[in-house]
């Protein structure tokens, strides 16, 4: 199934993308399998997306738990921390 | 209710006195967030802003009693002293309007997805996001009962 | 500082815009009372009202780290809708402007010499004084330590 | 020695009076004393100022306890509890 990645502040300059559509393969069905799944491409991206690092996930809009499942369609963010206000 | 994220400045006083116009509203309290010595780049992501902002002020309506809630924030370069943000509360009564005020600023700091760069002397540099904001809304989370205990 | 006395009406934003002209101030809190439903007057005892707000305002200095800080309060006749006061606080950080701005307010209401008469449909009647002002008032107050035994 | 007497609100309304010069007698030298010298001219006087009565007063624009010592000259103000704000 096709999913939509969005990326913002720090993690899009490290990455160097702001997003992206994306099929994902078998196996990939939540927040936390997708994240591991783009770590996985290594360089910026496993740096940006290590277990250990702060990255905050958003499902259409929703901030999400790692656990959450995704379906088709889905504009999945990835983002750090938030600093507005 | 009038949630805007918005490149924009803002008139506080405008607003004010927009929420203040049914006359059974008593008090508004307000927030005005400034930014402090350095200039900085407000990034934010569209759509999910005013859905976060929303929620946020539809809590704040479950706990106390708010008659109007007014909520700008803008985005993009930004230099010191320019407003970053108004929360503004209207309600009968002055505890309920503070209160609710200040629990939306809290939850904004912790949960609206905007990002602030800053452009120091030495280069342009994330603002890390800080645990005091963590904590100012943690207080506001209910105590967890214990659980009782089966006989 | 500035403590005004006046008939006239206030521009809340320009008020809180002057507040936030030092870059070292990073938050403005502030507050505006309304008129509800019924018409007023409101009377006040020239002189010592000014120094009356003037200790309350000194008095949240010693307590928060207060910037800037701004009380309009008007007398005279008023209308439903018609902004009766503002409070408005200026602090590097929005815990301390927060706290400072409720508890003037708090202390205005208990303690600044101004009298309130409504003109309701069936008179003029001078507005009581509440309880819970004073209670609200009252829980900035230090608890006065035990005594300490001598042993 | 002579004080001047101010009177707010319901209290003026109730007394007719906002204000006058007052020569006190000899043992009147605090504010409850002059409460009480006042409340002695009856009528108005005595139900407003009465013991019972929620009744503040100031010393110079300095609210006072009804044990403060007046002076020469004093501005003694009687009124209401406050309700602005």
């Amino acid at each position: 199934m096709k999913v939509k990645l969005l990326f913002f502040a720090g993690l899009r300059e490290q990455l160097g993308v702001a997003g992206e559509d994306i099929e994902l393969p078998e196996g990939v069905g939540t927040v936390a399998a997708l994240r591991s799944h783009l770590a996985k491409r290594g360089g910026a991206w496993r740096e940006a997306l290590a277990e250990g690092r702060l990255v905050r996930m958003s499902v259409n809009q929703d901030m999400a738990n790692p656990s959450a499942a995704l379906r088709a369609g889905d504009e999945v963010a990835f983002f750090p921390p938030v600093t507005g206000g | 209710m009038k949630i805007s994220v918005q490149r924009q400045d803002f008139d506080a006083g405008a607003e004010i006195r927009a929420l203040s116009r049914d006359p059974k509203v008593g008090a508004v309290a307000s927030f005005v967030g400034v930014v402090r010595e350095v200039a900085m780049m407000l990034e934010h992501y569209p759509g999910m802003t005013e859905r976060e902002i929303g929620r946020i002020v539809e809590e704040a309506g479950t706990r106390w009693k708010v008659m109007d809630c007014t909520v700008i924030h803008r985005h993009g370069e930004l230099k010191p002293t320019d407003q970053i943000v108004l929360v503004a509360v209207a309600s009968a009564h002055r505890g309920d309007a503070f209160a609710a005020c200040e629990f939306i600023m809290d939850y904004l700091k912790t949960r609206a997805p905007f990002w602030k760069k800053e452009r120091t002397a030495l280069g342009a540099r994330w603002v890390e996001a800080r645990a005091s904001d963590d904590a100012a809304a943690e207080r506001w989370q209910p105590r967890i009962a214990e659980p009782k205990k089966v006989g």
